[in-house]
């Protein structure tokens, strides 16, 4: 459904094909040991299942729309993994609604779905959903954001990027980037999403923490949309014209900020810094370009760790319960390097 | 001036003293004295836009007055919404019939007053109970169908009785007879009398004088908001009392009759009728229904209540679905069925209900005036304001619209200057047929007589006019000929000579059996629809007394 | 009846009234503009106004078409998505320069109006269902030309229309300015905005009086649309990317917003364009006050929410009784 | 007033035509259009698919929507008086939030908080609609925007999830599949007997059928209204905290959108939105088939992607309202 655009160079399904660009995890690290979970040990042991003989069905459920550059990768790269290994996948996607991702996962349970793999919409919410796979002896793996409840108990196994941890290393490159000296403006992501809060605390506890002459001017939300992230920037900028930073908490609103800052006569990358996290193509072109300081990854592409951790939870080497994934840092120094490797999604 | 032969205090059931109320201006009651005694029937009188309504909205709470008082059986009252007055002992049947359409005919009667069964409605009982007092009102339909399936009139048969169903000291009725015939009038009559027995009051509002004579003991007359006069209606005659309403000389209030229809019948040209109506059916409701209308003739079309005169003219300009029939307008077919299309070909119709099918309330009266005439008074699609100002500058005076200005908001006009503005759109088309339904339906003696006399003009420079009223007399005074209409079928036609009230009373009662093959056939009213009626006469009451009383001088 | 004391400031109030009615929003706007300045003086500066122009034209755009669509008593839900569907051919068609793009994003607009003015029309459904079942699926169908992810787009036409200022205003306002007058007129002058306004009055009074409802009705829903797509567009030049998953969203309430706020009743019957445009006006400059002065996100929405209902409570018709 | 006073019968004389029974059919049809493309669409279902009749699918079509429901029942009481109510949303997901963070201090403070402060705003909105006569639209968007505002702020910018304790009676409300049906179902009978069984109910048709007539024929028009506001927002707020407590949280980014859902249902089940006309039944009808709808449109279309499916949706979504039009169209023409 790629339709027509011949001016990207490197569209996300061949993104999420790259094998350089997959994901490698970044802890546990391999001499880490703990009790992994296998099916043996999972809520008091559930059949082993092979999930490549193209009888077992994987349920796949997504929780927003694939409109978003991130999602869409997400997606196809599960998807390909699947018809890589012969791994019979149906999927959902919930359209950012935990009550409909809810009923989809019950629904794809129904459908005969032996095995889960959910990007939950919300940590807090998918507690009926969890607990009929629970009750019907289904495994669930959850991917890019963490449930509440007990690994190897509730679910198998979080596998995905810290938050947090990214909101840090932004906050330490803003900082070198002005030298230690810089009003910022963050611009949030949709309030009440777990990414919006884990990577507005990272930032601000770690300046609060490290930097104490990076002055937050203002924060305000652009509900990680581009539209939204020009629209607040083009009003903070006139308010403050002290702005010299700005902390984006996804690419999209990046984008929109380096929109604004041009229009009120700014340079960006210049006389206003901008950080920025996900890693989209364009946005990375950006930091080579050299509008924005540093782009920090959110790598999208689950599908092999996610199988590969299904295939050890069934087999004996089992999953650890947090599977933190290395998250690439997109800078001046290899942003060029990074897109002509196809690395960006 | 006022004449008042004022009853001392404490005698009367309702008192208003000195009120007024404006309305952004407008003066609608000045310093009104108004008093009603127990178990009088009292006539409440003026030309369009006199106050009337607005002082009954007054009394019941609908409005509350910029000062003066509103005492009920001595004490004084303030009541916020008509919802108090009701449970004060007021009820009342407001101007245009005030029900809710969607709702069925059985809810309608009943609201706010359902009979319940532990706490809950009663709906077998409520059905039964309303068909059983429709029945009485002679209005004989399904009570589960919704409201406005029934026409104007039943729907005022309808809100009737509801309001005499209610507890009351004092009933209001606004003009309740405006879509009666004589046979429900006298049915009303016949309520009111009952009421009068059981002691209770009633303010009675109408714009036929010979129906105030009949029924009413006193009256009291407004002129632009004021009271000029009260006392009994027998000292009072009728010469008398139009000059009053209207604030002319005696002399001058040339009287001929109750209509002021030249009574000679106009030169018809034969030949080619100008629109001529074949077979016309909807299912249900009309039944192979064929007319002609000659240039300059006024064609009547008589019937009783629910006869569907209104379904024949929506039918004939393409308002309602027809299954079957077609229209000629001078010999050439009007193919697409439209109001759009009839307009186009000279056809046009001033609907019934004036509230949901005529006014656009919330324009003015020039852009109301104007609206139908639009694609004429503009070039390109502009409006050209000079032609549109002097278009309703022409018929506001032509027909004396009572107005601020054009630019006052048509729903602030009284009930028969709304019927004029409407007559004037219609007018300002320059049609070739025109299709009136109640064309004096509300609108008081001077502006009746004036829309009769535009009818007898109109019908003199050439136009076809199709007269649907159900005011007898309009009826056969205004029209040369006149064709009858019962449940639908055309059962009579009279001409020249015939057309009389007695003429007119025939042919609905030797009316010919319907067809057998015709599934909805009624039962023709026999010996057993009720003693009262050993005739079979439609007509209720054929003790002659109890007939309207008809004072024609002329 | 001491009618002399009451009849005085009893008139009064009721042009007090009437005057509120009538001029509420601009005098709300004024005030508002005055509190703006006395919070932050910067606030006058002519780059700020740019910036306030910028965001309004916009929604403006679209709440002219939405005037037209309440007046006539119905409603449009559907212009947000027609705003990502001019989107998401932008980046299509704009290689062969900025007319063409133009062009298609308003046929486009004037296609998924018609097919909204027929739903209302001629099916006679209702505006809330018909125009919801297109604001679902044609963002879908945006979506869908667009693919996974926000276009850039580089001609510098289409740029220059989103950023650039002829007399010191932004071109965008400029259009959104000629749009206003145009509306106004053909509500007030033109055979067709007359019929509008009988339409959403008293339809059925309007068909017997042999108005054209359902040409009319089908025509306020293309202009609705094309007015979008033009939003749509404009909004493209200005944010440099084609976004239809995010563009245009909420847009329906904010345009139904000022809308309202300008004081045309959503019982339809009556436009009022200049009122529109106070009314988007006055939105955006309370949200760019919230804005510029770090408010919490959940205040702002509060405050916002406060204001809208004191604004509409202010400037409404009240009956007299 | 008694029958007593009723004079004698007055003639019979037109007589209400008979319908056939072709035609009665053809009316059963076209008030219940909704019900009869539900049946419609699940025989197909049925037919077509081995998954989507058995009774793990339809349970979770039912369990985990069954409070969404009690929004669109709200919603008719509204709409039916002619007005509309854009905030059950918001409201929805507030009720969460309340009954969650109240769960944590006891399981009647988690149902009584969201009751009262929905019962509370819905009176607000009442008023403002029925005593400032204020357009429902406007107030109820203004309930919509601060709404989801106040959520906001008593969550710290969605930053803070309230969580039901594990063991709170709380979360029973909302377990398994039929707890929240039968509390669904019984707030829909009650509704039915609400609207057609009660003066109240007589009386909010009647406004919306014609309110100036309803005001002068002497009904309790404003406090009839207030209560509408008042039920449609409890309600709501009652549908967030069942809600809550079968999700175990407060989630803040829940409902939103639901209003539109909730509308379009109603409008599927036959309430003219102009009001005075409407079932409760019809809106159960129209709640399940939208329901049913997604269920299959995601069943068949996921893998081609989320546009697409809005794409089928909205499609989906405009085929049944046009059924649903022409089947009643006979009703509304005249
Ligand atoms: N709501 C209103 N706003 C402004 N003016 C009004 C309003 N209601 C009535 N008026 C004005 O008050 C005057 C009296 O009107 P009212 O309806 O009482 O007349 P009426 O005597 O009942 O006439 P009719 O016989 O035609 O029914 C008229 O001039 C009318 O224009
Ligand atoms: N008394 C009644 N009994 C039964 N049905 C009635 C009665 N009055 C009216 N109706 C119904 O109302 C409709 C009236 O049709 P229509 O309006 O064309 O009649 P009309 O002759 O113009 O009478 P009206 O004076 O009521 O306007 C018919 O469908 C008829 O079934
Ligand atoms: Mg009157
Ligand atoms: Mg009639």
């Amino acid at each position: 459904t790629n339709s027509g655009n011949d001016s990207a160079k490197s569209p996300s399904s061949s993104a999420s094909d790259n094998t350089a660009a997959a994901q490698q995890v970044a802890t546990p690290t391999d001499s880490a040991s703990g009790p992994a979970c296998t099916a043996d040990r999972y809520a008091g042991g559930v059949a082993k299942l092979n999930i490549t003989d193209g009888k077992t069905v994987v349920g796949f459920s997504q929780s927003e729309s694939t409109s978003n550059p991130f999602r869409a990768t997400e997606t196809k790269s599960i998807e390909n993994e699947a018809k890589r290994l012969g791994v019979k996948l149906i999927e959902r996607n919930a359209n950012a609604d935990v009550n409909a991702q809810n009923s989809q996962i019950q629904d794809m349970i129904a459908q005969g779905a032996k095995v889960l793999i959910v990007a939950p919409e919300n940590s807090d919410g998918l507690g009926p959903a969890l607990a009929e796979a629970k009750s019907k002896k289904i495994p669930v793996l959850t991917i890019d954001r963490t449930v509440t409840g007990t690994a190897c108990t509730d679910f198998i196994a979080f596998i995905g990027s810290n938050f947090y941890g990214q909101a840090q290393i932004a906050a330490d490159d803003l900082n070198t980037a002005t030298g230690g000296n810089a009003h910022v403006a963050i611009l949030t992501g949709t309030p009440g999403n777990n990414v919006t809060t884990d990577r507005t605390k990272g930032f601000q506890d770690q300046v609060k923490a490290k930097y104490p002459n990076i002055k937050i001017v203002a924060s305000q939300t652009g509900n990680f949309a581009q539209t939204d992230g020009q629209k607040v920037m083009e009003q903070l900028l006139q308010a403050h014209s002290d702005i010299n930073a700005v902390y984006a908490e996804n690419d999209e609103m990046a984008l929109g900020a380096i929109q604004a800052i041009r229009s009120a006569g700014k340079t960006p990358g210049k006389d206003v810094k901008i950080v920025t996290i996900d890693g989209i193509q364009q946005m990375v072109q950006n930091v080579a370009d050299g509008l924005a300081v540093a782009d920090i990854e959110t790598n999208p592409r689950f599908g092999p760790l996610a199988f590969q951790s299904l295939q050890n939870f069934y087999g004996t080497a089992g999953v650890q319960d947090k599977v933190i994934i290395k998250d690439g840092h997109f800078t001046t120094a290899n942003a060029k390097q990074a897109l002509a490797q196809g690395l960006v999604y | 001036m006022v004449q008042q032969d004022l009853d001392p205090r404490g005698d009367s059931v309702l008192e208003v003293s000195g009120v007024h109320k404006s309305f952004a201006g407008v003066h609608a009651l000045r310093d009104v004295d108004f008093a009603l005694r127990p178990a009088e029937v009292h006539a409440l009188i003026g030309e369009n836009g006199a106050g009337k309504s607005t002082l009954i909205k007054v009394i019941t709470g609908v409005y509350r007055p910029d000062s003066g008082t509103v005492r009920l059986d001595g004490r004084e009252r303030d009541f916020r919404n008509p919802l108090e007055a009701q449970a004060a002992g007021i009820s009342t049947i407001y101007q245009e019939v005030n029900l809710v359409p969607l709702m069925s005919v059985a809810r309608n009667l009943f609201l706010g007053r359902e009979p319940r069964r532990f706490g809950l409605v009663d709906v077998g009982r409520m059905n039964r109970e309303a068909a059983e007092v429709l029945g009485r009102y002679g209005v004989d339909v399904d009570v589960t169908r919704p409201l406005r399936t029934l026409g104007l009139g039943a729907q005022q048969m309808v809100a009737l009785a509801r309001a005499v169903q209610i507890d009351a000291r004092v009933v209001i009725m606004d003009e309740p007879t405006s879509s009666l015939e004589p046979r429900e009038v006298e049915t009303l009559f016949s309520v009111i009398r009952r009421l009068k027995e059981q002691g209770i009051a009633v303010v009675y509002v109408s714009h036929r004088l010979d129906e105030l004579y009949a029924i009413c003991d006193r009256v009291t007359v407004m002129r632009d908001g004021e009271v000029v006069h009260t006392g009994e209606i027998a000292q009072l005659e009728r010469l008398r009392l139009i000059s009053l309403m209207l604030g002319r000389e005696m002399a001058t209030v040339r009287d001929k009759g109750t209509t002021a229809f030249d009574t000679d019948r106009h030169e018809r040209q034969t030949g080619r009728p100008v629109l001529s109506a074949e077979g016309l059916t909807v299912r249900h409701r009309l039944h192979d229904v064929s007319l002609d209308i000659h240039p300059g003739e006024v064609v009547g079309l008589g019937g009783l209540l629910g006869a569907g005169r209104s379904e024949t003219a929506k039918a004939i300009v393409g308002a309602l679905g027809t299954d079957a029939g077609s229209v000629e307008i001078e010999g050439k077919p009007l193919h697409r069925r439209s109001p759009a299309a009839a307009i186009r070909a000279g056809v046009v119709m001033l609907a019934e209900d004036r509230k949901a099918e005529g006014i656009i309330p919330n324009l003015s009266v020039r852009e109301n005036i104007s609206l139908a005439a639009l694609p004429r008074l503009s070039r390109a699609g502009v409006v050209s304001q000079a032609k549109q100002d002097e278009v309703v500058r022409l018929f506001m005076e032509r027909l004396r619209i009572k107005a601020s200005g054009p630019d006052q908001k048509v729903s602030d006009l009284s009930g028969g200057n709304q019927q004029k503005v409407l007559l004037a759109r219609w007018l300002c088309l320059n049609p070739k047929v025109l299709l009136l339904d109640e064309p004096t339906r509300g609108i008081d003696v001077g502006a009746k007589a004036e829309v009769q006399s535009i009818i007898d003009e109109l019908a003199a420079d050439g136009l076809g006019v199709l007269l649907i009223s159900s005011d007898l007399e309009e009826l056969i005074e205004g029209s040369d000929r006149v064709v009858i209409l019962k449940d639908g079928h055309v059962v009579g036609n009279l001409d020249g000579e015939d057309v009389s009230e007695d003429g007119l009373l025939d042919a609905l009662a030797t009316a010919p059996p319907l067809s057998p093959d015709d599934p909805d056939l009624p039962e023709q009213p026999g010996p057993a629809t009720g003693p009262e009626n050993p005739g079979g006469t439609p007509r209720a009451g054929s003790d002659p007394a109890a007939a309207p009383v008809k004072e024609k001088q002329r | 009846m001491t009618s002399l004391t009451w009849t005085g400031p009893a008139l009064d109030r009721a042009r007090v009234r009437r005057l509120l009615q009538d001029y509420g929003v601009y005098a709300a706007l004024a005030v508002l503009f005055v509190v703006a300045v006395g919070l932050d003086t910067s606030f006058v500066q002519m780059s700020n106004i740019r910036v306030q122009l910028f965001q309004v034209a916009p929604t403006l755009l679209v709440a002219l078409g939405m005037a037209l669509v309440i007046g006539t008593e119905g409603i449009d839900l559907s212009v947000g998505a027609v705003i990502a569907l001019a989107a998401s051919v932008v980046p299509l068609y704009v290689g062969y320069g900025m007319l063409p793009a133009l062009a298609v994003s308003l046929l486009l607009g004037a296609v998924s109006g018609a097919v909204g003015g027929a739903m209302v029309a001629l099916a006679r459904i209702q505006p809330i269902v018909a125009t919801l079942s297109l604001m679902i699926g044609v963002r879908g169908l945006a979506e869908i030309v667009n693919g996974n992810s926000a276009k850039p787009v580089t001609q510098s036409g289409l740029l220059d229309l989103g950023s650039q200022s002829v007399a010191g205003i932004p071109e965008m306002a400029w259009i959104a300015g000629i749009c206003a007058l145009l509306t106004g007129l053909l509500v007030r002058r033109t055979t067709f905005g007359r019929q509008l306004v009988a339409i959403g009055d008293n339809r059925q009074a309007s068909r017997l009086s042999g108005l054209p409802v359902r040409r009319v009705l089908i025509t306020v829903y293309v202009i609705s649309g094309v007015l979008s797509a033009l939003a749509g567009v404009l909004i493209v030049g200005h944010g440099a990317e084609a976004d239809p998953a995010n563009q245009g969203l909420n847009m329906e309430l904010n345009a139904i917003t000022a809308v309202v706020v300008g004081g045309t009743p959503l019982s339809g019957g009556r436009v009022r364009v200049l009122g529109t445009v106070a009314g988007a006006l006055f939105m955006q400059l309370i949200t760019a006050v919230l804005t510029q002065h770090n408010v919490h996100t959940s205040y702002t929405q509060i405050v916002e929410a406060a204001i809208i209902c004191f604004a509409v409570y202010a400037s409404q018709e009240r009956g007299t009784r | 007033m008694t029958s007593a006073v009723l004079p004698p019968p007055a003639t019979a004389k037109a007589r209400a035509p008979r319908a056939t029974l072709g035609e009665r059919i053809a009316s059963q049809v076209q008030r219940r259009g909704a019900l009869a493309v539900l049946v419609l669409v699940v025989a197909i279902a049925s037919a077509t698919s081995s998954t989507f009749p058995t009774w793990s699918n339809i349970s979770s079509i039912l369990g985990n929507n069954a409070f969404v429901w009690l929004l669109a029942l709200g919603m008719t009481f509204v709409i039916m008086t002619g007005g509309i109510d854009l905030s059950v949303g918001s409201m929805y997901a507030l009720g969460g939030v309340l009954g969650a963070y109240g769960s944590t201090h006891g399981t009647w403070l988690a149902v009584l908080l969201p009751l009262a402060v929905g019962a509370a705003w819905g009176t607000v909105q009442g008023l403002l609609v029925a005593k400032a006569g204020m357009a429902p639209f406007i107030v109820t968007l203004v309930g919509l925007l601060g709404l989801r505002g106040l959520l906001q702020a008593v969550t710290d910018e969605g930053a803070t999830t309230y969580l039901v304790p594990q063991h709170s009676a709380f979360r029973h409300l909302g377990s398994g599949v039929w707890t929240p049906v039968l509390i669904t179902a019984a707030f829909f009978v009650l509704g039915i007997v609400l609207l057609t069984r009660t003066r109240f109910g007589h009386t909010l048709t009647a406004m919306g059928g014609n309110e100036n007539a309803a005001v002068l024929l002497g009904l309790p028009v404003a406090r009839t209204k207030v209560t509408v506001y008042l039920l449609s927002g409890t309600l709501a707020a009652a549908a967030g905290a069942l809600g809550g407590a079968r999700l175990g949280s407060g989630v803040t980014t829940i409902g939103i959108g639901y209003e539109l859902t909730a509308i379009a249902s109603v409008v599927i089940g036959g309430t003219l939105l102009t009001g005075g006309s409407g079932s409760v039944g019809g809106t159960a009808a129209g709640v399940l088939l939208l329901a049913v709808i997604h269920n299959l449109i995601d069943h068949y279309f996921s893998q081609y992607g989320s546009a697409f499916t809005d794409t089928v949706n909205g499609g989906f979504l405009a085929a049944v309202v046009l059924l649903q039009t022409l089947l009643s169209r006979k009703q509304q023409l005249e």
